[in-house]
């Protein structure tokens, strides 16, 4: 049975099943549970945004409050992962993973390799990403290009509840070390969401609207940003593939050719900045494999190599819109 | 209380009380603004606090430097960033300190001395060590403040600054907000240590322990690691036990909360009520002056917010710019 | 009058001549005197390769070596540049960012837009990069995409001695944060250096070699691998431009899409993992800028999606190579 | 020297003496064949310390978990990771026990409880807090050691993870190896506080230090701390002050030292000459007993060489493996 779902309702109900599924899912983070040592109510917070809310309740101290020291428990998550526990750990906003990156990348990340195959990590690491907010330069930045560009890390960004809780289930149950990306401004967006478990793998791009004339390939905010400016463009008669990534590493470059093979136009959308970012990878990538399919110049909408201002009429121009989306389609059709 | 609080002149008390009772003024009126829906973003709340911001920032001059926290606003109005500019700025206008591009976690105004609001916890220890290695450098004697929570107490760049200023001698002075929270999560809980001052011991420091909403307490303490710090005598930490008394941010039920505890820090532990009792119970300064004190603060925010709301928002001319100094 | 200096040297005296001429710089980092506190003598180290040899005898206590607490001391350095001082802090090997990056990409590149143009931030972040010195994973990585990413930092590789001396004294003048990269394959590697300061400007990349046929971009330790095709190449027929970038952030693309346009083929060469590169970024931008130039796809040759392995026999494949970069340049030209 | 260091029964005399034995021919043999250009890369040589890492590892057994330095040779042997292996790995070589990936600063076999050598300093003590939470999950009385250098207890990692052990209440000892230096840098002007234990009591944890020369003085302590981590009475930190015989890395001049420092370390500081002159001056273990281990030693890591040194590369195909368990 399938319910109309917020992403917060499904990244908490993914949590829970597995949970109650698979003893070894322990849960951490700054307030994940909150109240731990204060006189009020337990599970006073559920996490900044209320998305953990209840689960301490139903799985009492598999739900860890953490002292405010990033690389000490994030470096604890991916330890207690490496002997055998399965930990999702809260970063709370992406932004702050400057105080614990070295855990993430030299660590968690390296292990296997460094160790000749001989390690396993399953740990997850959830975290807050994106603008809209008004959460201002550090509390609303992307920086998926600096994970995805991170051998030994997989990269998830789901773009609404149904994908948020079957990734996220997937996320878990990986073995490799996971960054699960939860974009603050689609936890109230709701989809229909199954009430049983499932996942979605991996590597497997979601095309969310098919067209013919043009390909968009994004992932996050920016899919229905993307949808948008293709209803715009059908009224005028372009018809566009909308591609959502779902995961950015391992990503599902097959999906992406295959339609651009059709379409020979390709518009690459990107809420991060825009130096060495996803929209590039992929440009570069399409460009490297199938330039004879190509008819026009990749274009890439990106938001402008400057820190994610606060002032609302800033950010609203920041963050890559339909328009811009849209008009950059315009000018790949148009050569 | 301290036995002396007299030892202070009464212009330098009102001008404490005047400090105190604009940054409460701001900050209450934020408070029905954000319900208001006028305010974009994350706002936390100095109320109740600002008894140490005043206290600490009467032993500094404009060039000495303070590194502030997300909860920011006291230090920058005891420091003396305009509240005009401030208010623009929470409203993201272009009137703002920041023209509107750093908001609320942001407030900064160098030429005041402060180096900015911060929302990364811990990040401002390190600045302030730099500062204060810059003024030691100059000789000119001046110090710089870190201000940091007791959350924040536990973060490594915190812990790290610690070291490093007792190793370097810097003229620098570790203040630890303890409001008792770090969001929902009880200070008791996650400071692993009997007292800040042993944590202070650990990194071969003198630490101090004071109640933070006794500003004569506060001010004495200060005075004394600031002035030690200025004679080259390096680094101090100083435990200022305080309590806010909004959530921890708005919006924030604070269910994590005792039942009445709000009611109970309003009436019993407010800085500024226990700091006008003993300074007209003593006689010191006449009730009369600081209602005149309380009018003026009140109009001066009536203003801020008129100004503010008034002004105009950036314009997309304004989207790139102020990435670099030169550009290529 | 011109030396051959090593590009170790030129780097020293570059930080010497530039102590010796504004009092404000400063120089600190993890034994970048060393000895301090110890018996023996001072200055015993100069950092760890010996860079910073004898600085410390000449400018005294403005060579400041640091408890081991990069984000303290770095931290420091960029609050010390926001209170007058022009420091040049080393963080020793780029590697080590994780413990430190906060202070770096939400403090110091961000000021200025944050407190809306009003911080100003001379800070000089040097460090090592890159492998080929059998320092296996967690010492051998490039992490240039990553610092290239983030708005509000400038990003410097020199390729050589005489780049080194004069990029670095343009760092230090420079107002903004930079990260000045010293690649430690190269350190014994001379060219003729001036004796006198002299600067070079950002965002002036430098065609090492011109070719019409074929265009090849890099930076760092692989513009001479790449030169070393291009001598290959040239014997096949084939001539390239090829193109060291010098800075990464700001990049120099009029030089790229220049030559480019009059080649018609790109071969961008990065040591960096390829996710997210330098080399997708400078092919993405070709792509979306002067595509009717294009004869055909850009190929990309950079190290593979895997940490650095410290077996000798891993690390010299890992390492882009004149042979891959060849018959990359090969490919493009036979389409 | 402790009281009672017979304590101890002979057998176990004889295990730390070979392990103390096997590290330090191990080390002294990388030493040569490092300035014969046979070894690759980076070699930061534990001769000298041996005597912690083998009396801590005697109250460890495979389940419990350490987190080890760039310095972790003497760690994984008293851990029990294959000599062969180890060497095999320092050379570069498919027999290493990562298959030549890692290299010396990242030995490990989490099948011996050994969770890696690291170049990351500090990164170490978080992971190890992880172990330790694992095992009190498991609630198996396991313990997880985290070794750290003095320069690398500066380090916010290992800071944070002080506070975490202790808020968390884990089973996990932190060892701060002394040995006086970090590189070039003296560990008394670095680390700034007047000792460890007072360090400790910053995070709310006992602090012990020993001289970790003395076998059985870290025998004593570390089977305390151990002892009462698995009671669940919670973290400790445990100093060994000691020496390292060879520079920081090899190639190091060691310009940093006193003259004649390292003369008189060889001489009158030997961790293991002490241990055997304590054993068999009681009459604890006969000489010959020690002197055939001495021999096994020997041939252990010669024939280790012989097998690294015969074994071969890893081949091309090798690159891009071990990154991900699954790929999709
Ligand atoms: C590095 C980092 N981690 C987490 C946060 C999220 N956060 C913001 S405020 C806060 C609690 C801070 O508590 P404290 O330091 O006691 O300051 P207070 O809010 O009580 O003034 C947390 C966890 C952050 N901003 N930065
Ligand atoms: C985060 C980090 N910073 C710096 C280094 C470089 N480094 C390697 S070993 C070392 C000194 C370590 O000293 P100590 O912790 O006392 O250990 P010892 O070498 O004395 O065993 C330094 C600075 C590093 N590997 N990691
Ligand atoms: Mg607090
Ligand atoms: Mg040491």
């Amino acid at each position: 049975m399938a319910r109309n779902l917020s992403m917060n309702e499904a990244v908490n109900e993914a949590l829970d099943q597995e949970m109650a599924r698979d003893p070894a899912v322990i849960v951490m983070g700054e307030d994940i549970s909150g109240g731990t040592g204060a006189p009020g109510e337990d599970d006073a917070w559920g996490g900044p945004l209320g998305v953990t809310k209840g689960l301490s309740v139903k799985h009492g101290d598999r739900v860890m409050d953490t002292p405010l020291s990033e690389s000490a428990f994030i470096g604890a998550a991916i330890g207690a992962a490496c002997s055998g526990l399965r930990p999702v750990a809260e970063l709370m906003f992406v932004d702050f993973m400057g105080v614990c990156f070295d855990e993430i990348f030299n660590q968690a990340a390296k292990f296997r390799y460094m160790f000749g195959g001989k390690a396993e990590t399953p740990v997850v690491i959830r975290c807050m990403a994106g603008a809209g907010f008004r959460a201002a330069a550090q509390h609303s930045q992307m920086l998926t290009p600096i994970f995805t560009h991170i051998p030994g890390l997989k990269v998830v960004f789901p773009s609404n509840a149904y994908d948020a809780k079957g990734l996220l289930i997937q996320s878990i149950r990986d073995n490799d070390p996971v960054i699960f990306f939860e974009h603050k401004n689609l936890y109230d967006t709701k989809t229909d969401v199954p009430e049983g478990l499932y996942t979605i793998p991996f590597a497997e791009a979601n095309v969310v609207r098919e067209g013919g004339d043009a390909t968009i390939v994004t992932y996050g905010q920016t899919v229905q940003r993307s949808l948008d400016a293709a209803s715009t463009l059908a009224k005028e008669g372009i018809e566009c593939d909308v591609i959502d990534l779902r995961t950015l590493s391992p990503i599902d470059m097959d999906t992406v050719l295959e339609s651009v093979e059709e379409t020979g136009r390709l518009v690459c959308v990107d809420e991060a900045n825009p130096r060495c970012s996803i929209a590039a990878d992929v440009s570069a990538t399409v460009t490297q494999e199938i330039f004879g399919s190509l008819k026009a110049g990749v274009r890439m909408v990106t938001a402008p190599h400057t820190p994610v201002p606060f002032s609302p009429a800033l950010e609203d121009i920041y963050i890559p819109g339909a328009d811009r989306i849209a008009s950059a389609v315009r000018q790949t059709v148009a050569n | 209380m301290t036995d002396q609080p007299f030892s202070i002149d009464r212009d330098t008390l009102l001008d404490a009380y005047r400090t105190m009772k604009t940054i409460r003024e701001f900050e209450e009126r934020l408070h029905v603004d954000v319900a208001r829906g006028d305010i974009p973003g994350f706002v936390h709340l100095y109320a109740g606090e600002e008894a140490a911001a005043t206290a600490i920032m009467l032993h500094l001059g404009e060039s000495d430097r303070i590194a502030s926290t997300h909860r920011g606003h006291g230090h920058c109005i005891a420091k003396g960033v305009d509240v005009k500019e401030m208010m623009g700025e929470i409203r993201g206008k272009a009137s703002g300190a920041c023209k509107g591009k750093g908001g609320s976690m942001h407030i900064a105004d160098l030429s005041k001395g402060m180096m900015g609001a911060n929302g990364i916890l811990g990040a401002g220890a390190p600045l302030a060590c730099g500062a204060a290695l810059a003024a030691k450098r100059r000789g000119d004697g001046g110090v710089a403040i870190s201000f940091v929570g007791d959350g924040a107490s536990n973060q490594g760049m915190f812990l790290e600054s610690l070291n490093l200023a007792a190793v370097w001698n810097l003229p620098v002075i570790f203040v630890v907000e303890n409001n008792g929270y770090a969001e929902s999560t009880a200070m008791e809980w996650a400071v692993a240590c009997d007292s800040y001052v042993d944590r202070a011991s650990g990194f071969g420091m003198p630490g101090v322990t004071v109640d933070g909403t006794d500003f004569f307490a506060v001010y004495e303490a200060a005075g004394e690691v600031i002035r030690r710090a200025r004679e080259g005598g390096g680094p101090s930490l100083l435990e200022c036990k305080m309590y806010r008394f909004y959530g921890h941010f708005e919006g924030d039920a604070q269910t994590y909360r005792a039942e009445g505890e709000v009611e109970n820090l309003r009436e019993n532990h407010d800085c500024i009520k226990i700091f006008r009792a003993a300074v007209t119970g003593a006689g010191a300064v006449d009730p009369a002056d600081l209602n005149a004190i309380d009018a003026e603060a009140l109009a001066l925010i009536n203003e801020a917010v008129a100004h503010a709301a008034a002004a105009p928002m950036p314009g997309p001319e304004d989207l790139e710019t102020d990435v670099y100094i030169s550009y290529a």
